[in-house]
């Protein structure tokens, strides 16, 4: 039987105290051992940020790759082996900023990955600028006062959503049980899941705080999974009710089922065979 | 007995003109004789001047060659453009021989040095169909005659490149073509028989086939000319080989998606050109800090920036060498002609998992875009996957302090060996060094690890290729796809008394220095190089400190032995 | 009489470290003395063990110096590394001076080289308020007190940093510490009083500063450690620069944001480092093409991949020279200190309109992320738009072939010379030669044009700067961040008798190739690199033959003067 | 008064004939000069592909850049200069993949540009590959028979509406007057306008022909162009019927209207003053 204990690696996480990645750390490590998966067959990619360092902390495969990057890592990953758990793991600079591009074609493959994002709406690592999730008008070394940021921000969810996405929830750090069974969730769920996680960095973002998250957050209950229009409209509420839980989850067939080549199992577990004949189209 | 001849087929892009010189090439290799074939292109689908150049012989043919033998002549401007001795197409040669072209075409300039067969092509052509490109097998029909070759040859090569009705048709038009020119023209000129049996294959397909054989299992690339011929080989065959293909959203995924790939277990491959490479560095260090095996297939056209799409260059192997930011180990491979791209590409994979680093295989246009005659190809390869840990080894450490700086690998999967993998700087076992407190001795440690592992492949490279060097006071040094066209040279410079040989560099970098002085010294050293620079002679400086002679071509176009000869005569070949 | 006092201030991320490391720099340099301040720290926001090192004296501070004669240590931790004889943390010295701590630290291990001062840190800081860091100004106190400095510039700097309330408690920290120690202990040191005024300024400020000063319009980056001292600043500044910010989603945004600012008519800026640069490859190629000005500041970091994100290294260099596919100009310069960060920052904005090409400003983290102090920065500059066509000039063509390769500019809006700018290769009007009918003369010109500006360029560069050089018959050759430390090291040398010099190589690319031969003909030739490969010390030999040995280090920290003392007189210091 | 001459220049298209590429090149044109506006005010940006050639073919300021980056680079341009009328243009390829973490974010800050993407499902310069909006089972040299693409297209028009665009239209080569009016619009428009123009690839694409598009494409009436739900609808619709027309349409200040710097005026125009006091800061 797989503990806790499996997953515990000698390197703990150095995050400042108090950071919302710690929930995460925990929510992870219950979710992989709630579900009896065993550490070996579990990759945990990720990009650059703080949330990024994630694979350091924990007993599984772990890749620490590029700022905006985890997604294709996963991919390539997934492509190889579809036996293992793939998840990919980073912050909201990484997957909204410079990874947004292989977010949404990702989500649209339906590439059997669990992408969990830690959204603290800063570039925590180097040192708190404005991320794409920011607020509007948010101060930081990068968008100084009066006006702060200029963007709208990203909404991670309608941009899963539009992509083609078959699994959209969102979690929130100060409630890890609610975040490890939306996480069991998209693990059982087959295809491309994200989960954007309110994820409080309190050392740079003295806005979206826990305080302020108690106050807003509630959880959804008995929405209609499989309701597109429905889903969106949820994901766009903001400002005083912010929903955590599964927006959106349909099944879909995955990128592995379709591929002609996939879907005849790993390519990890396959040999090289090349018949002479193939020189014969060259003659 | 003239035993070599140069066949242009011009016309427009979309005229045809690359597929019929691709048939009758074929051709030719099922005569059992040799061929080089390359297309003359531009940068759009429809319209402009476009031609293919085919060389033939018994013996084997290294590159498009001087001269000019027969033209068929898709429509005016090609007729004038290849007839006219001020041709100015980049070292091509003008026409003295046959021109054939179809009897509409009236408003030419004639030259002395031609002779012209004006020819019925279309409107034999639309006797037999409404097909426009029919006339083209017309041509080829009478070209085929005009070398007294085999008709029933010619057919058989139609029957594989053509099916249905279009086939009917295209036996048709080629017996009417082969008769017309027999019952109206003397033959032109007749090749000795070639004996042993041939394939022709594409410099990209080889590249194809060489990563198949090489035992990928995955191709990931964003397209882009020239690398694109491997990637669609690769597609048309994905099924057949085992080999699953994606076009990803843009370079930046396909180089991690293959990282990905390759960490997991499997060899994959990426390829793509200059600019879609250009966006792969930070990839390329990535893989090279992990210790991910990795290869990257960079076929060169004329830059900088978007260049000219269709033309050829060797100008990125500077960039290729110095790739993504910071001092660490790779390999870059360059292959001189088709087989060679076959075989390096495959011993390019084995290099990769034993060194765990990224290695490049560097072509360009010329090569990628050529066809060649092969005599055969060696389909049996040992894969060597390097160096693997055993599951449940309580000793794993991932990047383990070792004398060659090569340690084991582990893929995920695999029973007690979980580790991670990190860009950020990290120890034998592969945790950070970078955070809490930083390291400067295993910082240290660790780049000289990696580092080692140069040092262990400088020590086990091949020494130099050579051609014609053992009494040679001149050595031509060549990178790449001009392999064939120095050699020739070399051969035409000998024979008119001049000692030249031929020094061969694929393992570009690292770069063997010993061999390179012990092979050249006491000799005058001309480097031979596609591009303005001199980026190889600028690499030799570097790795030895000597100063080469340098001929540079960079207008685009592939170099013609004339051009080298000449060159090399007028830079003292003595 | 000691002139010359190193202070390091030793605690865990988040504690204070660097601000306190900033504020008694301020200090001294209020006192008119000369200062270099360094931060040594990992790459998390909380814990670990960081310190900041401030060297001081009246004469001007070229490094952060060998030595360490004050300690304040905000943990036991601390305490314990610095004054450990072992110390392993790259380089620096262990303490031989005063230890300033918290009473509450006993669980340290005497070293009677050390003269231990627990003082009451957190209880005077308690008595005051319950700001936790209150307790760095009392040590801050002791300092200014220890070293007979004088309280009220103390106070008149801590006006300056702080503001409200923290005012007023630091303020009173401030005494109290100071009286304390004046009280208890006798004065450490004395320093002789500088006379001139100083700023204090960084790397990355002085990058933006000089930035300002040469006329940029905006500057768009993507965060990137060692880089972002220069967004930062000039982003706290736009308003009054009237400098527009933006930080784009990426980095190829931001190279191809700043490409169409330089194209549309205003100077534009971007920088990153190793990892974010290498995003920017395609851009540059761009950019030389279009041959639109733009100015990259590139600061290292350790590498490769994401590295060491906070420690420094020289390993990006030859990457920059050769970045993009294809040949094409460009040029790459190298500041030595925080000084010519700024003037070669703006001259580099003259530079790339003058030739209309990319120019790199390189750093690293070692220059980005130190103070110093300058006596004073000349705000006077004459800005050089370059060659700007006239309005409706019917003559008028983007890429004339011209004599030095410089063509005139012109920027939409101006009237009538509305022309393409493309990346495929095209002729003097803008035309593309890649369609339609590919046209190898037009590109051989095309090539050509380019590359004159190098040549033009070459011809026109400032020869290398020498310091002591003279009499010298070993020169030490450097680029870059480590001027101020070889140059103090050539003087240690010279107190001991060896007859030393240095050759300063600030432009880096294109290379002075005969100033550098003539300059160090005769001599013994060492480069000296923070890096693996020596990659100027390859840079050297490729462009002139020669090679040189070498003095490397590469564990993430900078050289100190000792190291290249030592390592100089290993290799034959005569 | 600005007429078609104005715009003419001596190189002519070499597009195949018939591809769709011509209509938008006369509709560009014919919408310029309708808005009178005159050549030396107008810089056209594009990418690399058949499409992207564009801006050689006119005779105003032309940017033939990198593949993928023509909205950066035109975003650079409206910075440094708000007087210009920008117009991006490319081809499916260039922004829905490689670019398409670009269309996000500049929709996103509503930057003053018109983007018009010729969309013919494939990679027309390089062969006709499938394209991000290549149909599900399109078959090319990268997506062989008989499975052929195993994506589900993307979706230009809710993508650019969820990223928060201002101005959403589709057009169709087919109807050039149609096309022009909506270039006319999205020009009018202060904010940034993307138009999807369905473009036959006559070469390539045998399936999106003007055939296709002649019993399925119908202009949108009366839709309210303010409703976004209405145009996220709207926006999804495909098969048998696909409406034209301009989907969505609302006032938002512009990048260069809320930035303190951009909205004193264009940068252009400035000039470079350092006051000695700037280093007081670091005494
Ligand atoms: C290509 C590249 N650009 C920039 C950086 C610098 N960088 C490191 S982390 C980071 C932002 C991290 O923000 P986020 O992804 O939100 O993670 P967080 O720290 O907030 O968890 C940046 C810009 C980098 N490592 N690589
Ligand atoms: C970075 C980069 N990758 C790949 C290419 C090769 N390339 C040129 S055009 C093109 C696709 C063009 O498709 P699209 O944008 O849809 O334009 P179309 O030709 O269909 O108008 C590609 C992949 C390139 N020029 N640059
Ligand atoms: S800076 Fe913010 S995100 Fe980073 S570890 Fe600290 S609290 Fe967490
Ligand atoms: S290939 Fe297609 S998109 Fe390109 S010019 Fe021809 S028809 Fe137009
Ligand atoms: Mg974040
Ligand atoms: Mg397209």
């Amino acid at each position: 039987m797989v503990t806790l204990k499996d997953y515990d690696y000698h390197v703990k996480p150095d995050w400042c105290p108090g950071c919302g990645n710690f929930s995460q750390w925990t929510a992870i490590k219950g979710a992989l051992v709630e579900l009896g998966i065993e550490p070996h067959n579990v990759v945990i990619v990720s990009g650059i940020g703080c949330s990024s360092n994630m694979p350091e902390y924990i007993r599984a495969y772990g890749f620490h790759g590029l700022h905006g990057r985890p997604l294709p890592v996963a991919s390539g990953i997934k492509f190889a082996n579809s036996d293992l758990t793939v998840i990919a793991y980073g912050g909201d600079g990484d997957g909204y900023y410079e990874g947004l591009n292989h977010l949404y074609h990702t989500a649209k493959r339906n590439i059997d990955i669990k992408y969990i994002v830690s959204d603290n709406e800063v570039f925590g690592l180097t040192t708190g600028q404005a991320s794409p999730t920011a607020p509007f008008g948010f101060v930081s070394k990068t968008t100084p006062p009066p006006e702060g940021s200029l963007e709208i921000p990203v909404n991670p969810l309608t941009l899963a959503l539009t992509a083609g996405a078959t699994f959209v929830a969102r979690g929130y750090s100060g409630e890890i049980k609610h975040l490890q069974s939306l996480i069991v969730e998209a693990i059982k769920h087959k295809g491309f899941a994200l989960i954007d996680v309110l994820s409080p960095c309190v050392t740079w973002n003295k806005i979206a705080t826990y305080e302020y998250y108690k106050e807003r957050v509630y959880k959804l209950k008995d929405n209609d999974l499989t309701d597109f229009e429905g889903a969106y409209k949820l994901a766009m509420q903001s400002g005083d009710k912010i929903p955590i839980g599964i927006f959106y989850k349909v099944e879909k067939p995955t990128y592995n089922d379709l591929d002609p080549v996939l879907k005849q199992g790993p390519l990890m577990k396959r040999g090289t065979e090349i018949k002479k004949e193939i020189l014969n189209e060259f003659y | 007995m003239k035993n070599d001849y140069v066949i242009r087929i011009g016309g427009a892009a979309g005229d045809g003109v690359q597929s019929s010189g691709i048939l009758l090439s074929k051709t030719f290799t099922r005569h059992g004789l040799h061929v080089f074939g390359y297309n003359y292109y531009q940068d759009l689908i429809r319209g402009g001047n476009s031609w293919y150049q085919i060389r033939v012989s018994d013996k084997k043919v290294k590159n498009q060659g001087d001269g000019l033998d027969i033209l068929i002549a898709l429509n005016e401007d090609s007729l004038n453009r290849h007839t006219n001795p001020e041709i100015n197409e980049g070292g091509a040669s003008y026409l003295r021989g046959i021109a054939i072209f179809d009897e509409s075409i009236k408003n030419y300039e004639k030259r002395d040095f031609v002779k012209y067969i004006p020819s019925p092509l279309n409107a034999i052509a639309s006797g037999i169909s409404k097909n426009p490109l029919l006339k083209n097998t017309v041509a080829l029909g009478m070209v085929v005659s005009g070398l007294n070759l085999d008709l029933d040859i010619f057919i058989s090569a139609i029957k594989t490149v053509f099916k249905g009705k279009s086939l009917d048709e295209n036996i048709e038009a080629a017996k009417q073509g082969f008769n017309y020119y027999k019952e109206h023209y003397e033959i032109f000129g007749s090749l000795p028989n070639g004996n042993k049996k041939k394939i022709l294959i594409g410099g990209g397909e080889a590249v194809g086939l060489g990563a198949a054989v090489g035992g990928i299992k995955a191709y990931v690339a964003y397209p882009m000319t020239p690398a694109s011929s491997t990637l669609h080989w690769l597609a048309s065959h994905s099924k057949d080989l085992g080999i699953f293909i994606k076009v990803p959203e843009d370079e930046i995924s396909a180089i991690n998606t293959v990282i990905g790939m390759n960490y997991a277990g499997i060899r994959a491959m990426t390829g793509s050109s200059g600019g879609g490479y250009d966006l792969m560095h930070e990839g390329v260090g990535l893989a090279a800090m992990l210790e991910i095996p990795v290869v990257i297939y960079e076929s060169q056209r004329a830059g900088p920036s978007t260049g000219l799409p269709t033309k050829t260059e060797q100008g990125d192997l500077l960039m290729i060498i110095n790739s993504s930011h910071g001092d660490y180990p790779r390999a870059v491979i360059a292959p001189g002609d088709v087989e060679e791209a076959y075989y390096y590409t495959r011993e390019a994979l084995n290099l990769a998992d034993k060194y765990q680093m990224p290695v490049f295989i560097v072509s360009d246009l010329y090569l990628s875009e050529r066809i060649e005659s092969v005599e055969d190809l060696n389909l049996e390869f040992k894969i060597d996957r390097g160096l693997i840990a055993n599951e449940n080894d309580e000793n794993f450490l991932r990047y383990k302090y070792t004398d060659d700086g090569i340690s084991p690998r582990a893929f995920p999967g695999m029973k007690g060996l979980m580790h991670n993998e990190d860009s950020d700087e990290h120890d034998e076992r592969g945790d950070v060094v970078s955070d809490a407190i930083t390291d400067p001795v295993k910082r240290k440690l660790s780049v000289e690890k990696r580092m080692k592992k140069l040092e262990t492949l400088k020590k086990n490279l091949p020494l130099f290729k050579t051609y014609r060097l053992d009494d040679a006071n001149i050595v031509l040094v060549q990178w790449g796809s001009t392999k064939g066209v120095v050699e020739e040279s070399a051969d035409i410079l000998r024979n008119k008394g001049y000692k030249v040989g031929v020094l061969e560099i694929k393992y570009v970098f690292p770069f063997n220095t010993d061999d390179f002085i012990a092979k050249t010294s006491g000799k005058k050293i001309i480097t031979i190089e596609n591009n303005y620079s001199g980026q190889l002679a600028n690499l030799i400086k570097m790795f030895t400190g000597v100063e080469t002679l340098k001929i540079n071509k960079y207008n685009g176009e592939a170099f013609y032995p004339s051009e080298i000869v000449n060159e090399v005569i007028k830079l003292g070949g003595d």
